[in-house]
């Protein structure tokens, strides 16, 4: 009862956190709720028992990738548009393609049949840690895409610099 | 105790509002944070199958999830400023010289 | 792996060096890399004859060339006593006309590409001696016709060098599509392109016959005249010959090597190779035989009028090619090879001696504008009586022998042509000794005709140019000593010992005569050479303005042999003004014009036409276009999900 | 007593109702004492750094209010909450209302999985330290909203500033911790602390010098104190983001950034100081020391506190403040390079056994 509570309030705050994300008019104030909306699906995440995945979400989320969204809001600073027209194409279809979508993939939901249970229980990751048992998953089984990962943030930031430079003027 | 069948449904909505902000706004910046909303729509229900099927390779997928969304972000700011300093407009509807 | 594989892929080497890096790094060295490489193969090749003569027959397969279902081709080697004659012929010219070239190419600006191309000639000639498939020998072909392509347009700033480049490459197609059909047809009989399976069931196919668009052709008869196509191409016998002429465009040495020694004489070597084909049907044999007589007969009797120093001898060469395909046509290929030995010798060496002289007169080719130069050239002189005498067969040289065993062969063999080829031969014999001592006696003799500058620059020639004249010169004294007939070689106690050698691969038909029919065969021959040379000394030493008069008086034939019998003019009539009429009538008019244009015109116009309606799809604006992937979506999840 | 209470709420709600109840009233204790001894603490941090810092000038400092100016925070604090809230005209309201929230919020949350001394912890987490870590980062946020928001040039430039400085020292404070994570086993902090009770130096800046060295000197970077204070350089922005804030907002963000130094020096002694333990020979001499109650320890935590504080006012009065090219190129090219290699140094050593 409690716990559907919960996740009650959760799910209800990540939608209505959502939708204010992609309709506010003005990019900072949809930053903001971003953030507030990356703290309740940590949260979630918590209640999931994913308390890494959860502090990860966070710092790198919330600390680093939204802050960064935010930097570039703010370098652009585009208050005098504000007033314009706040929707590119048309609303309507893409409402009902959405609508359709969602519809769908929801309908489809019924026939889901979970798969095999894992080694991983509730208690068995407890009982290691959580951090401990990514991490040895990460390092063993994962290793390699682990380093593919090192190697496309090595090229995001090189690309990222290159793009963002400005050229010196000579 | 919460069904899975209720994660999956919130991860989908939050996907399709997602979805939903991509393809209505003009602000590029958002488009980009709509494009984020459904990389977390995508982690909600990972980790949920993660509980749920007590594997913990769905939190594998996030991480590694979370670092592509990292380095996309980093490129994909880069590229919205040198757009700016090209244009001085992040309104998509003004980048459209690839016009038929 | 076999070491011999090296034999002709050291050539290949120096040629890829040579492509790489001569340009920039080895320029004037560029020689030493080709004949470094081409040395090696001649060792090779000389290790590889006392090989073949301690019994060993080398043959095999150095890697999968290619595989699909049960037809398999391999680069493969085989090295028996035929093969490792051309060996020794295609090295040993090789690389002494790789040394003559240092001295003769010297200075000029595509230095490093001549020694890659002469260096990439040599390893398709090998490949091509070498082979053990048909295929192979194939490539091996095509790519001394590249290689000649390339060796005549070699100064390819000069309208006539290209031209003639091209029209040896293009009349050379004919004989190849041929022999291409050919080695079609071998593949559908035997379902193999080795030779060795392809030999040991000719015989059990040998009345077989083919249904050939309605008609029922001898199988063996037809494959024989396909690679005989192949043959009349390369070696340039009548009807193909009109390119070999022109060819003399290119360098001397090349000449020499290729249109002389080595590439020409493929085709004889095609013939001796597939004898156990030719040998199953007489007809293609009287077809070689006859071939080979008359193109000898007609290019000798081109030959006594022309002027040009190194036409003289390539219409030489087309003759002599022609006698080889006579020996063969009779069933001596052992003669027809022998010939093919000896003739490399001379022949290369009154090349590079022509080669000496215009490199002496400054690219004066005209034999009417020389004259007296054995004074100036004694070396160069010297060495081309020796070839000449050679070629007309005076006693005791290469040539001799060789022309010798060619006749007896024609004159006792089983052929039905046989005594009518012989007749032909002995009378090219004649005309052989003749026009050869035109040119020595024009060249070397007498008043020199030419101008005051030309006399002044007159001088013998480098060292690298002499000392392969030399030792050709004495290829072409001893070379025939390898075949003394029985007649002689029994007084002298030495034995024949080419045809020995060569008994295994090609057979030794016995000739149906007695010694002293032999004697008399023998003996006109050596007649016939003598009074030719004696005919030439009485006309330009003794009589000098009887060539004129003579010319004068039957103008009709002077005027057709000066015009080569009119050759190229008739295929100028006949192939090239109707090939160049349908093609700028009909291709360039209606196919092109019409037909083509309108596809060409009309696909983008109505591609223009629809993408301009679609081109109203494409705002530029992103969300357009991911709202329309997004509906695709829709309907696939739509359509996987509920269905 | 508490099991007089459960039985009685249990006779109510019901047993494991009732355990629920208590629990979240129990937190509800730890969260008021600790956000209130916070407080407390942190008024008198200002006028403990206006004592220090005086007498290093050879001045005196506050005397007036009280004896020796004790009761000076009181009167600062009254004069804050009373003081007229401007608000600037082109300033974007519910932002510039809600940063100095998130800023002060942050902080004091962050308070949450500090432990104090044994067990005494409001969120005993497992990723503590990690939790700090995104709380830290969290502080960003208030300092660039309300720079932005403001709409002035000075608190946008200063509040960019902050922003970048603090994202780019994180990232040096987080790999510096790594080396601390990697040698206890654990992100729990209290693990962290026993950990290092057992380790024979009995704390971790000994073997992870360069470790420590880097934390320390993020540190004041990410509290913008100085040497590092130029987010509020006031010769350049005036005082940097929180130029436009006045009375109770101002008082968050000054409360925020004492908060902040209360708990990098936690972080420091917790994970390089060994918390609220003395080294385990010490313990060994002093056999009666473990005798004592936990709660007393919590005094050797303050002491290690109060180093790290006192060398926050030292540094503030010795130091000139670094130029902003200069801070970054510590940050990103000594400190990080610096972090990595003690982070390749610790995995290294522990693979091999010497941790």
């Amino acid at each position: 009862m409690l716990q559907q509570l919960f996740f009650g309030y959760y799910a209800f705050a990540i939608i209505i956190l959502s939708l204010l994300v992609v309709t506010r008019s003005n990019p900072v104030h949809s930053v903001m709720w971003m953030l507030l909306l990356f703290f309740h699906i940590a949260g979630l995440y918590l209640f999931l028992n994913a308390e890494f995945i959860a502090a990860i979400q966070v710092i790198v989320y919330a600390g680093a990738i939204l802050v960064l969204f935010l930097f570039v809001v703010l370098l652009l600073n585009l208050r005098e548009e504000l007033s314009l027209r706040q929707v590119a194409g048309s609303w309507p279809s893409a409402f009902f393609i959405v609508a359709g979508l969602f519809v769908v993939v929801t309908a489809a939901l019924g026939s889901y049949v979970p798969g095999p249970v894992g080694a991983y229980s509730i208690a068995a990751v407890r009982s290691e840690t959580h951090v401990k048992a990514l991490g040895k998953l990460l390092y063993t089984e994962y290793l390699f895409p682990f380093e593919i990962a090192s190697l496309v943030l090595l090229v995001a930031v090189v690309g990222a610099v290159v793009l963002a430079k400005r050229k010196l003027r000579s | 105790m919460v069904p899975l069948h209720w994660y999956l449904t919130l991860s989908a909505a939050v996907f399709m509002i997602g979805m939903f902000g991509f393809l209505t706004r003009r602000n590029i910046i958002i488009m980009f944070m709509s494009v984020e909303l459904m990389l977390n729509a995508v982690n909600i229900s990972l980790v949920s199958f993660s509980h749920y099927l007590q594997d913990l390779r769905g939190h594998v997928l996030v991480f590694f999830v979370i670092t592509v969304a990292a380095a996309e972000a980093a490129i994909g700011l880069a590229i919205i400023i040198s757009l700016f300093r090209n244009k001085q407009t992040a309104h998509v509807d003004e980048m459209n010289e690839m016009k038929g | 792996m076999n070491s011999y594989a090296l034999i002709p892929f050291l050539p290949l080497a120096a040629f890829v060096i040579n492509i790489l890096f001569g340009r920039k790094y080895l320029k004037e060295n560029a020689h030493w890399v080709s004949i470094l490489a081409v040395a090696g193969s001649w060792v090779l090749a000389v290790m590889a004859l006392m090989d073949v003569l301690n019994g060993n027959k080398i043959n095999f397969d150095l890697y999968t060339w290619m595989l699909s279902g049960g037809f398999k081709v391999s680069v493969g080697f085989l090295i028996d006593q035929l093969t490792v004659v051309m060996l020794i012929v295609v090295t040993t010219c090789s690389t002494l006309i790789h040394i003559y070239s240092v001295g003769y190419m010297h200075g000029d600006t595509g230095y490093y590409r001549f020694f890659s191309y002469l260096s990439l000639f040599t390893f398709s000639m090998l490949m091509l001696v070498m082979a053990n498939n048909f295929l192979q020998l194939y490539f091996g072909w095509e790519g001394v016709g590249l290689c000649s392509y390339f060796l005549i347009g070699y100064y390819f700033d000069k309208k006539s060098a290209s031209d003639a480049g091209k029209k040896a490459f293009i009349v050379n197609r004919f004989g190849d599509f041929g022999f291409g059909l050919g080695i079609f047809v071998v593949f559908l009989t035997f379902g193999t392109v080795y030779y060795e399976p392809v030999f040991s069931q000719a015989s059990s196919l040998a009345e077989a016959t083919y249904n050939f668009l309605g008609y029922d052709v001898h199988l063996m008869t037809l494959i024989a005249l396909l690679l005989f196509c192949g043959s009349i191409g390369k070696s340039a016998q009548i009807p193909l010959h009109v390119w070999l002429p022109d060819a003399m465009e290119g360098p001397t040495p090349v000449s020499a090597l290729i249109h002389a020694a080595t590439m020409v004489t493929a085709g004889v070597f095609l013939v001796a190779r597939c004898s156990p084909i030719f040998s199953l049907s007489e007809t293609a044999l009287m077809v070689v035989a006859l071939t080979g007589a008359i193109t000898s007969l007609f290019a000798a009797t081109i030959g006594l009028v022309q002027n040009d120093l190194k036409r003289i001898i390539a219409y030489s060469t087309v003759s002599q090619l022609g006698y080889m395909f006579l020996a063969c046509g009779v069933g001596a290929y052992t003669a027809g090879i022998f010939h093919l030995y000896t003739h490399a010798f001379f022949k290369a060496l009154l090349f590079l001696c022509a080669g000496s002289v215009m490199h002496a007169m400054g690219g004066e080719l005209d034999i009417q504008k020389m004259g007296n130069l054995k004074k100036y050239m004694p070396i160069t002189y010297a060495t081309m009586l020796i070839a000449s005498f050679s070629i007309s067969g005076i006693p005791g040289l290469a040539g001799f022998f060789s022309k010798d065993e060619i006749l007896w062969m024609a004159y006792a063999g089983e052929s039905p042509v046989g005594k009518f080829v012989w007749a032909i031969g002995t009378l090219v014999a004649f005309l052989t000794a003749f026009y050869s001592f035109r040119l020595i006696f024009l060249t070397f003799h007498g008043k020199f005709r030419g101008t005051h500058e030309q006399e002044h620059h007159l001088h013998e020639s480098p060292k690298s140019m002499t000392i392969p004249l030399v030792l050709l010169c004495v290829g072409a004294v001893a070379a025939g000593w390898v075949g003394i007939p029985a007649l002689i070689g029994e007084n002298i106690g030495v034995h024949n010992y080419i045809a020995e050698f060569m008994k295994p691969v090609l057979g030794h038909p016995e000739g149906h005569g007695t010694h002293g029919e032999e004697m008399v065969v023998m003996l006109i021959s050596i007649a016939v050479g003598l009074a030719g040379i004696g005919l030439a000394y009485f006309m330009y030493i003794i009589r000098p303005e009887l060539p004129d008069r003579l010319a004068q008086q039957f103008q009709a034939v002077y005027r057709i042999l000066f015009n080569k019998y009119y050759v190229d003019e008739l295929y100028s009539f006949i192939i090239v003004r109707p090939a160049i009429w349908t093609a700028k009538n009909v291709l360039i008019g209606i196919t092109d014009g019409h037909i083509i244009e309108a596809v060409v015109n009309g696909v983008p116009s109505a591609i223009a036409a629809l993408s301009s309606g679609l081109r109203k799809i494409q705002t530029g604006l992103m969300q357009h276009y991911a709202t329309i992937m997004a509906t695709g979506i829709l309907i696939i999840v739509a359509i996987m999900l509920l269905r | 007593m508490i099991s007089s209470v459960t039985s009685f709420l249990a006779s109510i709600v019901g047993e494991p109702m009732a355990d629920m109840i208590l629990n979240i009233v129990i937190i509800l204790i730890k969260v008021a004492v600790v956000i209130g001894g916070t407080l407390l603490h942190v008024a008198y941090a200002t006028y403990w750094e206006r004592k220090v810092i005086a007498h290093m000038q050879l001045r005196l400092g506050p005397r007036e209010v009280g004896p020796y100016g004790l009761f000076q925070p009181f009167a600062d604090g009254i004069k804050l909450f009373f003081k007229e809230d401007i608000i600037p005209a082109d300033a974007d309201k519910p932002i510039f209302y809600l940063a100095p929230v998130i800023f002060f919020s942050s902080a004091l949350t962050a308070l949450s999985v500090l432990p104090f001394f044994d067990g005494f912890v409001v969120a005993n987490i497992n990723v503590g330290l990690l939790f700090l870590l995104a709380m830290s980062s969290l502080g960003a946020y208030g300092i660039v909203m309300s720079g932005w928001s403001a709409g002035s040039k000075y608190s946008f430039l200063g509040g960019l500033r902050s922003a970048s400085q603090v994202i780019s020292y994180e990232i040096a404070m987080g790999l510096s911790l790594v080396g601390v994570m990697i040698m206890a086993g654990s992100l729990n902090l209290t693990d962290i602390v026993h950990a290092q009770y057992n380790y024979p130096t009995g704390f971790y800046a000994i073997p992870q010098i360069l470790g420590f060295f880097v934390f320390f000197v993020a540190m004041f970077a990410e509290t913008n104190r100085l040497p590092f204070d130029l987010p509020e350089a006031e010769s350049e922005l005036v005082a940097g983001y929180f130029t436009e804030y006045s009375g109770f907002r101002f008082a968050m963000f000054f409360l925020g950034e004492y908060t902040g130094m209360l708990i990098m020096s936690s972080i420091g002694t917790l994970c390089f100081l060994g918390g609220w333990t003395l080294p385990k020979f010490i313990m060994d001499l002093l056999p009666f020391l473990s005798e004592l109650p936990s709660f007393v320890w919590i005094v050797v935590f303050l002491a290690k506190v109060y180093i790290f504080m006192f060398i926050f006012y030292w540094v503030r009065a010795t130091l000139p403040r670094y130029r902003y090219d200069q801070l970054m190129n510590i940050g990103w090219k000594l400190l990080i390079p610096l972090a990595l290699v003690n982070v390749v140094l610790s995995g290294t050593l522990k693979i091999m056994g010497w941790f």
